[in-house]
């Protein structure tokens, strides 16, 4: 084949990895995510748990894209601080992700546009230059295939068995033609000759990667669990409209609706889509809409009366690195006052936030759930990496999924009653709800202020019992709400507080400062409004606690001290370019301000 | 019986073309016999945003210019309602016109009465989208919702009525809630209802008026002539009334009640019943 | 007439007043607000200081309203504990007054349509039974009539001359046909006659009015005082839609509009409002746009744009009863979260709350310079209170009023320059701004993340500088936004600290308590984003505060904690009937609260 | 010369129809000599939404479905601009219909570019208003942008081009510009601009075409002739390109530029020049 192998030293040992981290990246149409998916395949194989995130411009074609895949024995809900291995299409991936190289990382690099840049990688980086897009097309007659030798040399580099990444490549590509796969194929074994021509046979591989158990488990995405979990509630009716990252709701539940029964409804806009919601809602059809920040925005209004009508609604919040527009494709947390106050006037309104595709499943049932018990808006909040990055998770337990329609009254119980009032105002806040079609439940539903009957009313009275009751309906369900997730030393005095995207790389800096002697315990509140006791207790137990957050101006901090938590005790670690934590960087922001003191 | 709300009497000015609309409705609904625990009565806001207090039906009040979508995701979750949605010119023309002309592409089987007074009663008198003169914002001529609801393909019925001639009136909504009844999709009804205390266009109207129930010119059937006929009388400064269209068109909801998915409030959704598809969908996620 | 003058007996002695409040209540139709206007044309004469409020429900004919009149030495900027005067046209008006009027008080009755209701009215209120509304139609025709003669009867109650009482109708009815003038003249003359069967002769009035001298003033609202103030500091664009209890800012507009030069535009909605409004600014136009809290919701994306944008625009939120639609016609402050933290995303929002007349008008006109100058939305906080009552007050001070437009740069100076960058970083945060039309100007405005020149960009680096250049803003105005205002002993322990429609009543209930030897001080924000340090020092400086506030979770008091003052520290005195607080209901929940320790 | 900022190339995905009405719009404004910086583009959100930073002009970029309102404000405070509006079918027909309307109603001097492709190309291929039919939503026939704009009264300017027909559509720019220049009111040119990488209609749309600036039959000062002729040609499947339709009606703007209020933007508004007047507006609420 020809390629430059003088200068190649490659390293006398395999190096052991139980947790490895690898980069695909290039040109939008160059087809990043097909070499990621072939190693998922592989990976999985070992029983390693997976995570994948990718980092593409909200563009088109065209546009820089990078699929990044970590494996590992335990799933870390994160990507590492460093890269393994990178396989590098184009210039800019190697300036990108240059920085991020793993000192004695591999980089695999596409010399058909260019010679590698200069000084973008460390002295110890193993480069193994290959014009795979010059050899596709000369070889192969396509630009595409270039895919088909990157992950033949990537599974020799990871000691992936040469036949065991051909069955990856089978079973990748069984919907394709026949030509089409041999072609692949044919690819893949070109891969293979490259890395002899490297010096990289058949196992000689340069990683080592751990074994590990194979558990059962699902690759799916926290959109894609919040879209299950809806449905296992018996979710059935979904209005949303297109916008990144929440459109892989709506497409999930499109491609399932009709196996299970779920209208799913692409409106003229959000007003409509969070509209139309409310009116299935009123029907007792179990309800819920999704978009991303400007979206929910647009929606305050209605979710606003949502509160005051007392009609059941499931928000969910793929939130954006914002204000406006921001950055569509890129992760942050800064919606969190919109949705805890987003709305005029008071009312109850609840925002849960789910820490992994597990809890995206369970909290999705719950909220839908709730929305109807407690007659309320709930919003499920999700940050741009929970929603689409893809993990490795245990299977979902359906059967623990219990449906509760709260205080929703049939025929027949209505018949037993002298009077029924849509607002009556009883203890918990929470009246008794006659569905549309329902013989003797007839009803006034509004957003004005009404009396028991659902007649607009402005007195005083009937007003200050109206708002206590909708007030009280919180406390009713409060012992419903998912309370925070806790580890760590409990006898620690410093604490680590963090929600959503947080969930994995708190817990590796955890025990990064643990290994570093730095004695710490975690929360994570799954309920940001209301905020919970455990939550105050556990502030309250600390001396310090860096609060952890995707948002320049601290919003989590903002509600906590809102909630009534001590200022002085409260630390921001604050990330807001639109990127994640690494597990590296969070540890060293917190020992940095550690050694301040 | 259980005691449940009884509708109030209208607290609308005496005279207001809105009492007309109530009348009716009320006896469109007793005609055809709809009882009144399946009917849903949606109303946006403003003076045509209480007629829902006034009936005998299940009754929403919505949010200023959203009945529309509101109305229509009842009417695909429980296709065995008669749902009807009414509010004001300001509601659907202005703040509303997006929903509106989505409404009518979309065809839900929902009937929309639009109350027109060419004014915003309950904010005191502004103008409207159907005023002749924009008081704030230089003059324009008045949107014609017939002529836009002919614009718009997919319209299945198109209809106007004025509350001065109630044998009309009655007529085009008993055929609006057969349309929708039948679930032949969106009736659109658009009643020239005066606002006796900010804009008393009874006098205007009642010369205006043209019936094109009586032309034997006129075709419902066919947008052009009926496109045409709108802009022949506009310029002659009259307004048509009568049935403007009719068309077919499959009812938006037809799809999901083909599917099996409606209504989607009834169904027995008991996830135990659901497991095995729930479990098929998820372990399409198996890895 | 033939009224039934036997069984009253009338007080003996002239009762003193310096501070009198007076109703006029009956169905919407009665006209109650024209006898409160020839009253305070009467008032105003003796110099005293008028505030002035109603009290409608938000239909349009029929259902009840009443107008409140308080008269006074000094302006106090809310209405008093009891009524001295009620003149009820109907049963419901004696309902719901009787438990305001002051024991001694005095009512004046249309028995018209029905007798007294019983119990409502305390054993020492003297009634005075009149069928106005049979005298009006009998002898006059016309039932509108009534009001004169309701105002010939409390002129004499009041000790107002009889040819005063004359001149204020003929001023008041200037613009009615001769004919109409001559027939309420006539009415107003058989209100004497009434009075003089009662045994009130010209002289012998129950109520003597203190006089004061008479000083220049105002008698405007909130509203009208904020739509001056906007076209004082050049506003030239408004674009709005009708709304309760906003409308009068776009009424207000265009009544003055084409004298002075702006646009006034109703738009379809309130996003095409904010919009246009919008497009105004970026031209360099000085925009505003009103509404009310649904409206505001509705418009939260966009205010999010505009703080991502760098776009100047002023917001006016006359804020009503919420949730929702709510009571559109009532008080309430419960969107100080919603414009504190209701767009998406973190962005520099500055949010001012006016307490007067007079402070809407140097608000307005500051908040259209800071829009400017920090490019960016700057919300005007009302209340429907402070919107819609009127009070007088001094004459604004015009020649105070400065314009400011920031760093807007015109032809000359950019042609100096060698690169124009839109979004330069700058150490103030503020870039400098040139207008389409320009030569040599053109740039790039977005609601993406961008670089310098306007272009996309999601480079973390640059987006770090982007927020941190966003974020900056806020202090370099911050010297120009107006601090608190604070009166009271400035060693008192207890703090009292209310905005907006608190501010009279605050003060009232301050002198309350210090008659009661209870020393407090009082602190009245009028920034409310940011909260400044003067609010954080007065909290420091108390040992307890009392936050007053119409709002039921307490939403200011939840942005002080936000802003990290000690809860502990904090207690609510809250509102949410739809109704003000009365100074004797504010001084006793203090003092209840008190006496709780 | 200030150094400004240099419009970039387009992000477009090659052969999207996009970078034809970019060549055009480029094309139309030096034919007419505009000065850069006297035009201000003005675009929505989606791949449309991008082309103001690939064009020599003052820019913005608003709200998805906010680029209208926007337009139009800037117009009437500085009618001194050449004020374009551009953005995508789901930006103009979806979330931004009600505004759609509104501004053909009003007539403010906009030259408003809709890019159809009938599909959402930002957010990969969804379905649009003008699809045939709605992937997710049951079907529906395809909203017609032209229609729609013939019957809202005050209609000034309306034609469609199709981007593979380049001489038509630059000539149609060049009137659309012109239209607004001379303050005539509300321009919208829809150009049929495919998404070659989510709804490739090329191959149709060439087919399907229909020249009416060729046709003898059709008048363009006629509404109830375009009308028909479009309803016409959709019944055979075929889509009507050209002018269609040119109106006479006072600009929105004229209104303040008459009374001397515009533009509101350049004014020399020094409070001081105006303290006589502000003084006679106070001392109207003197008491
Ligand atoms: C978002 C929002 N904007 C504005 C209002 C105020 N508002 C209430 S009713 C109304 C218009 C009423 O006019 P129309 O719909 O024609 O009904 P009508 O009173 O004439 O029957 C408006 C603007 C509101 N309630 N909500
Ligand atoms: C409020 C809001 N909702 C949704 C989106 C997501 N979004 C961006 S572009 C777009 C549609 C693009 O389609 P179109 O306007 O037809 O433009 P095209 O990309 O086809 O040129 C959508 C839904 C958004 N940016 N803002
Ligand atoms: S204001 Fe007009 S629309 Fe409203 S009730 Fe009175 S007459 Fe009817
Ligand atoms: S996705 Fe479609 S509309 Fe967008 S740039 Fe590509 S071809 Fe054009
Ligand atoms: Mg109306
Ligand atoms: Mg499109």
């Amino acid at each position: 084949m020809n390629i430059m192998t003088n200068n190649i030293k490659l390293p006398k040992q395999t190096r052991l990895c139980e947790d490895i981290n690898v980069m695909v990246a290039g040109q939008g149409g160059d087809g990043s995510l097909t070499i990621i998916a072939l190693l998922s395949h592989a990976l999985r194989q070992r029983g390693l748990e997976l995570y994948q995130t990718s980092n593409i411009a909200s563009r088109i074609k065209g546009g820089h894209a990078a699929a990044i895949l970590r494996a590992s024995k335990t799933q870390h809900g994160g990507i590492g601080d460093n890269l393994d291995v990178l396989v590098a299409f184009d210039e800019e991936a190697i300036i990108n992700a240059g920085p991020s190289m793993s000192p004695d990382g591999i980089v695999i690099y596409d010399i058909s546009r260019g010679p590698l840049p200069e000084g973008c990688l460390g002295p110890d980086v193993l480069v193994l230059p290959v014009p795979f897009s010059r050899f596709a097309v000369r070889d192969l007659r396509r630009d595409l295939f270039k895919n088909g030798f990157g992950f033949g040399l990537v599974a020799r580099v990871l000691g992936i068995e040469d036949s065991e990444a051909e069955d990856c490549m089978r079973k990748r590509f069984k919907k394709l033609s026949k030509a089409a796969l041999e072609a692949n194929l044919h690819a893949l074994n070109l891969g293979f000759g490259i890395a002899d021509e490297f010096g990289i046979k058949h196992g000689d591989n340069l990683i080592e990667l751990a074994d590990a158990e194979k558990s059962e488990r699902l690759s799916i995405s926290g959109n894609q669990a919040t879209a299950l979990g809806f449905l296992a509630a018996g979710g059935r009716f979904f209005a949303g409209y297109p916008i990144t990252p929440a459109t892989e709701i709506m497409d999930t539940l499109s491609r399932h609706a009709s196996k299970i029964g779920c209208v799913v409804i692409q409106a003229e806009d959000e007003l409509s889509a969070v509209n139309q919601a409310i009116g299935a809602s009123l029907t007792g059809a179990r309800a819920m809409t999704a978009s991303s920040s400007p979206g929910i925005a647009l929606m305050q209004e209605s979710i606003s009366h949502c509160g005051s009508a007392e009609i059941p609604l499931v928000i969910v919040n793929c939130q954006r690195a914002g204000p406006s527009t921001g950055m569509p494709t890129k992760t942050e947390q800064s919606d969190i006052g919109m949705m805890t106050q987003g709305g005029s006037g008071d009312f109850p309104c609840v925002v849960l936030y789910p820490g992994d595709a597990n809890e995206c499943f369970t909290i999705a049932a719950l909220a839908t759930n709730i929305s109807q018990i407690a007659q309320c808006p709930v919003y499920i909040a999700l940050d741009r990496s929970l929603a689409q990055n893809t993990a490795t998770v245990a299977p979902f337990d359906l059967e623990s999924v219990k449906l509760d329609k709260g205080k929703l009254l049939d025929e027949a119980t209505l018949k037993t009653l002298d009077t029924y009032k849509r607002y009556a105002i009883t203890d918990d806040g929470i009246s008794p709800w006659a569905l549309p079609g329902t013989p003797e439940g007839m009803n006034l539903v509004t957003g004005n202020e009404r009396n028991e009957w659902g007649q607009v009313s402005t007195e005083p009275e009937n007003r200050i019992a109206m708002m206590d009751k909708r007030a009280r309906k919180i406390n009713a369900i409060r012992d419903l709400l998912p309370g925070g997730v806790e580890h760590g030393d409990p006898r620690a005095e410093i604490g680590l507080l963090g929600t959503g995207m947080e969930t994995g790389v708190m817990g590796e800096a955890w025990a990064r400062l643990e290994e570093q002697g730095v004695k710490t315990r975690c929360h994570r509140p799954r309920t940001l409004s209301p905020v919970l006791d455990d939550t105050l207790d556990f502030i309250n137990q600390c001396s310090r606690i860096y609060i952890i957050e995707h948002s320049e101006s601290g919003q989590l901090e903002r509600l906590l001290k809102g909630a009534g938590c001590p200022a002085e005790k409260l630390r921001g670690i604050r990330k807001y370019d639109g990127l994640p934590f690494s597990p590296g960087e969070l540890t060293d922001l917190i020992l940095t301000r550690e050694a301040q003191g | 019986m259980t005691t449940t709300f009884t509708p109030k009497d209208p607290v609308w000015c005496s005279g207001c073309g809105h009492y007309g609309v109530r009348g009716a409705l009320v006896n469109a609904l007793s005609e055809l016999d709809i009882p009144a625990h399946e009917t849903f009565l949606l109303a946006g806001i403003g003076c045509s945003g209480s007629i829902q207090n006034n009936v005998n039906a299940y009754g929403y009040h919505s949010m200023h210019g959203r009945v529309l979508p509101t109305a229509i995701g009842a009417a695909i979750a429980n296709p065995d309602l008669t749902v009807i949605a009414a509010g004001g010119d300001g509601d659907g023309y202005a703040i509303g016109m997006g929903h509106f002309a989505h409404a009518i592409h979309r065809n839900a089987s929902v009937l929309y009465i639009l109350m027109n007074n060419a004014a915003y009663g309950l904010t005191k008198g502004q103008d409207s989208p159907t005023s002749e003169l924009a008081q704030v914002a230089g003059h324009s001529p008045a949107l014609d919702g017939m002529s836009m609801g002919l614009s718009i393909p997919g319209a299945t019925f198109l209809a106007r009525g004025f509350t001065r001639w109630s044998d009309q009136l009655n007529g085009l909504l008993i055929q609006g809630l057969e349309h929708v009844r039948a679930k032949k999709g969106f009736a659109f009804l658009e009643v020239l209802s005066p606002c006796v205390t900010y804009n008393d266009t009874y006098p205007d109207w009642d010369a205006q008026m043209y019936n094109v129930d009586e032309d034997p010119d006129f075709s419902c059937t066919d947008r052009g002539i009926a496109f045409q006929t709108i802009e022949r009388l506009r310029s002659e400064g009259r307004i048509a009334s009568g049935l403007i269209h009719q068309g077919e068109q499959s009812a938006f909801e037809a799809n999901w009640i083909k599917e099996g998915l409606c209504p989607a409030n009834l169904e027995a959704h008991e996830p135990q019943k659901n497991l095995d598809t729930l479990h098929d969908i998820m372990t399409s996620y198996s890895t």
